[in-house]
């Protein structure tokens, strides 16, 4: 066992958690992600070793949570995904000894911050950071796209009243005072 | 004196008063008052100053409409200059002051100008104070600065934050008027997700301002009961105080909704305002309509209102505007005035009324004539009126209510450059054929002047928007309502007036608009130049209709010929701070931290912005006072042992698949094709105008696996163009793409102890001895007891260097781990400005070199550009001028006397001859003092540079009054057989 | 009729009678020795040296809607000339030059008003890039000059040097820099024009060209054909709608460009403001309106409008590097169409076909060139050479890899 | 501007970065006598239509597809919107 220690995205060794009463925003350091794009004649393997992992292949704008391994659809033939960090630090690798060449897998677990946003307020929230359509998606529901200049992907979660958030990893600090200021402006 | 003017009823709070201050004087007025009610309760008529002539002004009118009573607001950096006295919520502890005054409101000395408005006429300015031309900066253009504008600005930060947000909706219904609430209720019960939008804080529009009957009920209780069953849907979203400002393509709308205007302070954390863009399926416009004024003799003194804004002051804001009133009308709108207001017990002293058929009354006299004068400089005292045969008639009275008819609110049909149409049943423009995708107007802003014309179409319009986008509707029950036919005799302006003013903000006068025809400026768009008729704050919702009517009869052509004047967002001015939301200071931007960056911190170093990253620029150490230690320390560290700096920022791209190879060859001019397994190798890349795009070195993992690194600058921008090339030119490739930027934190280790250094960190099974991992090298590794790593053996310092990249959450721990077991070797932590001499010693091209307009060629790379295959920018780049003698060439530069400076951008000229653009030879891209060297150097581009090597040379910068003897070299100041870093 | 301080004061004694209209609105001839299509800046501009410094006769200008109606009637009225580019900077130098003598030339006050221009500095980079500048415009002969922050914050206190996200680290002036009231510019030239004889037609729009063995023999035109020796195309945003009529296409794309006015104030800015890194620049007229703006939307519009997007985009560098502007309002927001080219710089070019000569490619900064291109057009048209200030204007500078290109961006016009 | 993003329906312009004229798929034969003008006229020359204009969009902020978006430029109005990897077959891209 190596002897680094990790922090997270925001700097500590804990992650961090802000409560609002009507809101909380977790900050998540749990997830391992990898990225998966399926090679040029290969898009039926790869549908068969995602069906593997996920029991259901994310279609468009979708996400699938499974156990351990969930992932959401990234682009055409391109998904991203997630699994505790604790048993699956090695996600990328883990995955290419199932697919080999038929897909192209990058580890991504640094490239991200991610927020867990819980509460009551969460669609009025989510109405002031971006504009995606959070009354009209549905559990499960992905979209990728900016809060506050960041390019973000926004995943609902199967419960109504909670949303995941990625966010670039090197602008944690910047994602997470967007958040934080809006949660207070809500308050 | 306290509230002389209000009268009974009204839909203010009288168990709620409000203590203000007008031009330091304190007055008192309710909850739901607007600023300018509460100030005529007050018997104040005198609020604000015209533009150009200074004349006392009153206010004109009940809305967002108001030219005249225009004030500062609140004071230090919350003053909000230009404030509409109609619109501002009456709050506890309220601040205004007039404005566009010197000295006091009532002995305004710039009043002066209405004694030379004979010379203040439209295009005056451009025929005169060109003599002598050095006297417009200097003596006559600070007059005239000074005495325009309105209100001011103060110097002082916007305390206040402003947010932003995004909605959606199947309907949208812009005002809450009687159409609009018809629509909204409609579309409410049909199930429809429906947001209803008004300017003002209370909902019902006309319906607060007229003393009309709905059923068995009042017009504003009906609107209450109304409002009440629409907040109580959970599929309707009721907005108060909130402004549609603009129709924008596709059914986008953009909204500000005002939070925190109506306090005294917003409360803390909370937005003063929040811009909201709307995502609509279908938007009903009911904005109403504006009466419009007649122009007369001095028809601007305060006093001189809207009729229907002295009714709705009556009505709603229980305010009689003076206690002696008379009407001027050509439309029998102007004689509802006059009931009301009789009606509440105010002396209506005379309804004069331009038509022979006007209806009579008997509880005041109604006289068949024009008003041709008025009296009375601070306040109205007196109108002159010349009745039908010919006698001339005065009347006492302290107001003045004018109806010269009504103009549908067609603002918004115009952001896209629709045009309206006239009607001549109503004598005027209603929204054209041409409206913003989705949109449909109801009501009086479609020309339907009866309230139950208005309800109606309201619900039919809602109904027929929902039909289209499949959702079922039933039109409401219309309650029993007024229902009267309009009537009017169109009526601008009366015969033989000079002084009547048409635009009352700009002081636009009837014989402005003559001159302006008079010397050609006769289509709309040139009359409105040329006098800025409509120019002001109110986009001339009050003025554009008189000036184009008097246009269209001196033109001797209708007013539909003589054109109409298009309408442009906002609707309202806008507070320029929400439209930027939190996006300010510090927030402007996001911030891109490096993985070493809370240890930077720790360690005391100087950070700079790098696009939005913050990179560590040098790290002083105690004793050390200018940035040039610490610099020249971190320099001769990497050069005589060992350094490390954090290059994350750097661009990845993680390439993929079987044709990667193949596909890097598209994109770099150079050969990738034979890179071995194992091995970096440099890249430049061309864009297809054959100029220099980006360079990087792109290393070999595994067959079908490359690491491309780019800038820190063009990170995105390079990524977006392969997916380009990938995607649009070769869509069969098999390759994929991803950025892997943030997935990794990224150290160099630059020196000769940097193998030394490296044995320390990386597990052992790696070899690292030269001969294993020789330059040019990289391999998967791991470091500390088995965590993943990458290590390139790259050099951009020209030393034994190496890169090693873990994952970014270990960043933090690698960095300090390299500082601890380096200790024996002082490892040296440096900063993007050594990184920067260091590169400059070698030579090596960078952001400044690599600046959009260079070539390979210019460069020194023009052999790198493989002739043998196909890749982006290569035809181009042959083009005759890129590749003809003469071109510019990138070269060394020293200083002949070692201590003289060389700076960038400084510009090459020869040793001899003049000195100016036609003999320029070149310019210094990049500069800087080489510790190692012990003076300045540079590099920078010179006309066939290659070829001028040792030539002495002038550099001359006289913007910094800089010329230095130097010398042309090689680029390679240190090291130019690059043993060091193959050590 | 000459303006003078006398005739204003008689005029005002005696009502206003005696002023005439400023242009005659006549009917066009069959047959002209110069067509110049185009009511605009430069069109009237080109037809006022032509008739005045180039003595040429039988000159008419076409305009399909109103004179002034384009670019110069809805831009931001700067004028400046601190280029980097050899081809750039000696013509933008002579056309401030023009400027600075127009309303004594052509007798009409369009109130150029030298209050300075400052481009601010936030980088090293940035600094190097303007040093750079500023040294080629002294070289040309213009005059620049390096700004410290401090000497910025004392003409501009309220500009940020609190919290700015990214710091004022200086900034290069132009005291020549400044602004000219940018509608009396066309009017002027449109005076001065008709005074000379040139027939300056209104409503009147070119509907095609007609061309017969390579040579242009005169334009069809929604009043008929009219024959001409020589047509010039001054069109700005509608040049790629233009050419097409003569099988041409342009190495230029059409963008909308967004402007911005706030309501009336005080005076607060005494000069030009531009904050490049936050795409903002700003400036205040004599009536008191800050007008302000930043970049293009960035795709091909004939629109004449914009969208939110972009509006947001510039209210944010406002607000980052102007604080105080949260509290002011915007008035009006309006959309040109850019005549945006390949490399950011202007044609000014005869074409393959004979006898038809093209004035175009102006991006976003046509209006500072109004005078030099007018100029430098007629000179064109009357000696079939380019006028030396403008001999780097040509159509085939892409062909042979000559491209004037400041900012760097290469072929792709809405990074201009 | 509402984009109707072919696999994620109705984005704003807003996530998208422009780039140009479509006609920049149809990259010229780096091999054809006739190189050096293709090449010219592909990198330098517009139709630049008022009316109807196939043009190049890139969803940055979000699935990182170019797209080919058929806009009217006098009145912003979009009539279709595909996938430019499948244009760019249909238009013989593929090997």
């Amino acid at each position: 066992m190596h002897s680094l220690k990790p922090v997270t995205a925001l700097g500590g060794i804990e992650p961090r958690t802000d409560v609002f009463h009507h809101l909380s925003i977790i900050e998540n350091d749990g997830l391992a992600l990898a990225s998966f794009a399926a090679r040029r004649g290969f898009e039926l393997e790869c549908q068969t070793v995602l069906k593997g992992l996920l029991g259901v292949v994310p279609s468009v704008g979708k996400a699938i949570f499974n156990d351990p391994i969930s992932g959401f659809w990234l682009g055409p033939d391109q998904w991203m995904l997630t699994a505790p960090r604790d048993s699956h630090e090695l996600l990328a690798d883990i995955v290419k000894n199932e697919c080999g060449a038929a897909a192209s897998m990058s580890e991504q677990t640094g490239a991200w911050v991610c927020f867990d946003v819980i509460g009551d307020a969460l669609l009025a929230f989510c109405e002031r950071i971006c504009s995606a359509p959070i009354r009209q998606m549905q559990g499960g529901d992905t979209r990728r796209t900016s809060i506050h200049h960041l390019n973000c992907i926004l995943i609902k979660q199967s419960a109504g009243d909670q949303i995941r958030i990625f966010g670039p990893r090197a602008s944690a600090d910047s994602l997470h005072h967007a958040l934080f200021t809006t949660a207070t402006a809500l308050a | 004196m306290n509230q002389v003017n209000r009268l009974k009823g009204g839909q203010i709070d009288r168990s709620v008063t409000h203590r203000f201050k007008f031009d330091g004087k304190t007055f008192e007025g309710h909850q739901g008052d607007t600023l300018a009610s509460a100030l005529l309760a007050n018997g104040v008529r005198l609020m604000g100053r015209s533009f150009k002539y200074h004349r006392p002004r009153g206010v004109l009118t009940a809305g967002s409409e108001e030219p005249n009573a225009l004030v500062e607001l609140r004071n230090g950096a919350r003053q909000e200059p230009n404030s509409r006295a109609t619109t501002i919520e009456l709050f506890d502890g309220l601040l205004a002051k007039s404005q566009n005054r010197l000295g006091p409101l009532k002995y305004d000395l710039l009043a002066i100008n209405d004694r030379f408005s004979n010379f203040l006429t439209a295009g005056f300015y451009y025929k005169t104070f060109m003599w002598p031309a050095a006297f417009w900066e200097k003596v006559y253009e600070p007059i005239i600065r000074r005495a325009a504008g309105l209100g001011s600005l103060s110097q002082l930060d916007d305390p206040d934050v402003y947010d932003k947000g995004f909605l959606y909706c199947d309907l949208l219904v812009i005002g809450a008027g009687p159409a609009g609430l018809a629509a909204a209720l409609t579309a409410g019960r049909s199930g429809a997700e429906v947001i209803l939008a008004d300017e003002d804080f209370r909902m019902g529009g006309r319906l607060n301002c007229e003393s009309l009957t709905l059923d068995d009920q009042s017009a504003p209780a009906w609107a209450d009961d109304v409002v009440a069953e629409l907040k109580s849907l959970p599929n309707v979203r009721v907005m108060h105080r909130t402004t549609i400002i603009g129709a924008f393509d596709h059914g986008i709308y953009g909204a500000v909704e005002r939070i925190s205007d109506h306090l005294i302070v917003p409360d803390l954390g909370k937005p003063r305002q929040i811009l909201w863009r709307i995502y609509t399926k279908r938007t009903i416009l009911a904005t109403g309509a504006i009466e419009r004024p007649i122009a007369f003799e001095n028809n601007d003194r305060p006093g001189i209102m809207l009729a229907s804004a002295i009714r709705t002051y009556a009505n709603r804001f229980a305010v009689a505007a003076n206690k002696k009133i008379v009407i001027f009308t050509n439309n029998d709108d102007g004689h509802r005035t006059a009931k009301d207001l009789h009606a509440m017990g105010v002396e209506v002293c005379g309804v004069i009324d331009v038509r022979a058929d006007a209806p009579r009354s008997l509880d005041y006299e109604v006289l068949h004539g024009q008003v041709v004068d008025t009296k009375g400089r601070l306040g109205l005292k007196q109108v002159k009126i010349r009745l039908e045969n010919g006698n001339i008639r005065s009347l006492d009275c302290g107001a003045l209510g004018v109806s010269g008819g009504w103009n549908p609110n067609v603002h918004l049909t115009c952001h896209q450059r629709g045009r309206p149409t006239w009607r001549d049943d109503i004598a005027a423009f209603v929204p054209g054929v041409d409206l913003p995708l989705g949109m449909s107007v109801a009501g009086a802003a479609s020309g339907i002047m009866s309230t139950t014309g208005a309800l109606q179409s309201g619900t039919d319009a809602a109904c027929a928007a929902l039909s289209v986008i499949g959702i079922k509707s039933r039109a409401i029950t219309i309650p029993q309502t007024e229902d009267a036919p309009v009537s009017i005799q169109p009526f601008w302006y009366v015969r033989g007036c000079r002084r009547a003013w048409i635009d009352l903000q700009n002081d636009v006068t009837v014989k402005d608009i003559q001159l302006s025809h008079q010397e050609g400026f006769r289509a709309v768009e040139h009359l409105k130049r040329y006098t800025t008729l409509g120019m002001a704050t109110d986009q001339g919702k009050t003025s554009n209709m008189g000036g184009l009517a008097i246009m269209a009869e001196l033109a001797g052509t209708s007013i539909p010929k003589a054109g109409t004047t298009i309408f442009r967002p906002p609707y309202t001015p806008t507070a320029i701070g929400v439209f930027a939301g939190r996006h300010r200071g510090q927030d402007f931007h996001p911030k891109r931290l490096t993985p070493s960056h809370k240890w930077a911190k720790e360690q005391g170093a100087a950070f700079v912005e790098v696009g939005n990253w913050m990179r560590a620029q040098w790290f002083p150490l105690a004793g050390e006072t200018k940035w040039r230690e610490s610099v020249d320390r971190e320099v001769l560290a990497v050069r005589t042992s060992v350094g490390v700096c954090d290059v994350t920022t750097l661009g990845k791209i993680d390439v993929q698949g079987a044709e990667a190879a193949e596909f890097l060859n598209k994109i770099y001019c150079n050969g990738f094709a034979k890179l071995a397994v194992g091995k970096c190798r440099y890249g430049l890349m061309l864009r297809e105008d054959g100029i220099a795009k980006d360079d990087g070195t792109a290393a070999r993992l595994a067959d079908d696996h490359f690491v491309v690194t780019t800038t820190t600058a063009n990170a995105l921008p390079v990524y977006r163009h392969m997916e380009f090339v990938r995607q649009c030119l070769f869509p069969d490739m098999d390759v994929q793409l991803i950025s892997t930027t943030e997935s990794w934190a990224q150290y160099a280790v630059a020196g000769p102890n940097s193998r030394a250094l490296l044995q320390k960190i990386i597990d052992p099974f790696t070899d690292l001895s030269n001969d294993a991992f020789p330059f040019m090298s990289c391999a998967n590794v791991t470091v500390c007891g088995g965590l993943r790593a990458r290590l390139f053996r790259i050099s951009f310092s020209g030393e034994l260097a190496y890169e090693l990249a873990v994952p970014t959450a270990y960043g933090d721990a690698l960095i300090r781990k390299i500082i601890a077991v380096g200790a024996e070797f002082n490892v040296t932590p440096y900063g993007t400005e050594a990184l920067g001499v260091l590169r400059i010693e070698k030579g090596h091209a960078a952001g400044n070199e690599l600046n959009g307009t260079t070539t390979a060629q210019n460069l020194g790379m023009g052999k790198l550009v493989s002739k043998t295959k196909d890749s982006i920018g290569s035809i181009l780049s042959e083009r005759a001028a890129l590749t003809a003698p003469g071109t510019l060439c990138q070269v060394g530069i020293k200083p002949l006397n070692p201590a003289d400076p060389v700076i960038a951008g400084a510009h090459l000229m020869n040793e001899k001859g003049p000195i100016d653009a036609a003999h320029d030879q070149g310019y210094v891209t990049s500069a800087c003092f080489s510790p190692n060297l012990g003076h300045a150097i540079a590099i920078g581009f010179l006309k066939d540079g290659d070829l001028r090597l040792g030539e002495k040379m002038r550099l001359v910068s006289p913007l910094t009054g800089i010329e230095t003897k130097i010398e042309i070299v090689s680029a390679h100041f240190i090291d130019p057989q690059g043993e060091r870093l193959r050590a | 009729m000459r303006y003078s301080g006398f005739r204003v004061i008689k005029e005002a004694l005696m009502g206003h009678s005696g002023w005439k209209p400023i242009w005659r609105t006549p009917d066009p001839q069959g047959h002209y020795d110069y067509i110049i299509i185009g009511g605009g800046g430069h069109g009237l501009a080109t037809a006022y040296y032509l008739a005045k410094e180039f003595k040429q006769k039988r000159i008419a200008v076409l305009e399909k809607g109103w004179i002034g109606g384009g670019n110069v009637g809805r831009n931001t009225t700067i004028i400046r000339s601190n280029y980097l580019l050899d081809g750039n900077e000696p013509f933008y130098e002579f056309s401030l030059k023009l400027w600075e003598g127009l309303e004594q030339d052509f007798n009409y006050n369009a109130m150029v008003s030298q209050r300075g221009i400052l481009n601010l500095i936030h980088t090293d980079a940035q600094r190097d890039a303007f040093i750079r500048r500023g040294n080629a415009m002294i070289l040309n002969g213009s005059d620049a000059e390096m700004l410290t922050t401090a000497q910025i914050k004392k003409r501009y206190p309220f500009l940020n040097t609190n919290d700015a996200r990214f710091p004022i680290k200086g900034g290069l002036a132009q005291r020549r820099g400044g602004t000219v009231r940018h509608d009396a510019v066309a009017w002027g030239y449109a005076r001065g024009a008709d005074s000379r004889g040139v027939d300056i037609i209104q409503n009147c729009e070119v509907t095609g060209f007609r061309i017969e063995s390579g040579k242009c023999l005169g334009v069809e035109t929604s009043l008929g054909f009219i024959g001409a020796t020589k047509v010039g195309c001054a069109v700005a945003g509608s040049s790629g709608r233009l050419m097409s009529k003569a099988n041409m296409r342009l190495p230029i794309e059409s963008h909308v460009l967004q402007a911005f006015v706030s309501e009336g104030l005080k005076p607060i800015m005494p000069g030009v403001v531009t904050f490049g890194a936050g795409h903002f620049y700003c400036s205040q007229s004599d009536k008191g309106g800050l007008v302000f703006g930043g970049d293009i939307d960035g795709y091909n519009s004939y629109a004449q409008r914009g969208n939110l997007p972009v509006v947001e985009d510039v209210c944010e560098g406002g607000m980052a590097i102007f604080p105080a502007l949260g509290r002011a309002r915007i008035l009006r927001m309006w959309g040109g169409i850019m005549d945006m080219s390949m490399d950011g710089s202007p044609i000014i070019d005869k074409t393959h076909i004979d006898g038809l000569y093209f004035n175009g490619g102006w991006c976003y900064g046509g209006f500072k060139a109004t005078p030099a291109s007018g100029f430098c057009f007629a000179h064109l048209l009357t000696n079939d050479a380019p006028h030396p200030k403008a001999a780097a204007y040509r159509f085939n500078r892409f062909e042979k890899g000559l491209m004037i290109d400041e900012k760097g961006m290469g072929n792709q016009p809405n990074l201009h | 501007m509402i984009i109707n993003h072919p696999l994620l329906g109705p984005r704003d312009s807003a996530e998208f970065i422009y780039l140009g004229d479509a006609k920049l798929i149809d990259r010229p034969n780096w091999q054809a006598p006739t190189a050096a003008k293709d090449f010219y006229e592909y990198a330098y020359l517009r139709d630049n239509p008022a009316g109807w204009h196939d043009e190049l969009w890139f969803h940055e902020a979000g699935d990182r597809s170019w797209l080919v978006v058929t806009r009217n430029t006098l009145t912003h109005e979009i009539s279709n919107v595909a996938l430019a990897r499948d244009v760019a077959r249909l238009r013989g891209r593929s090997k």
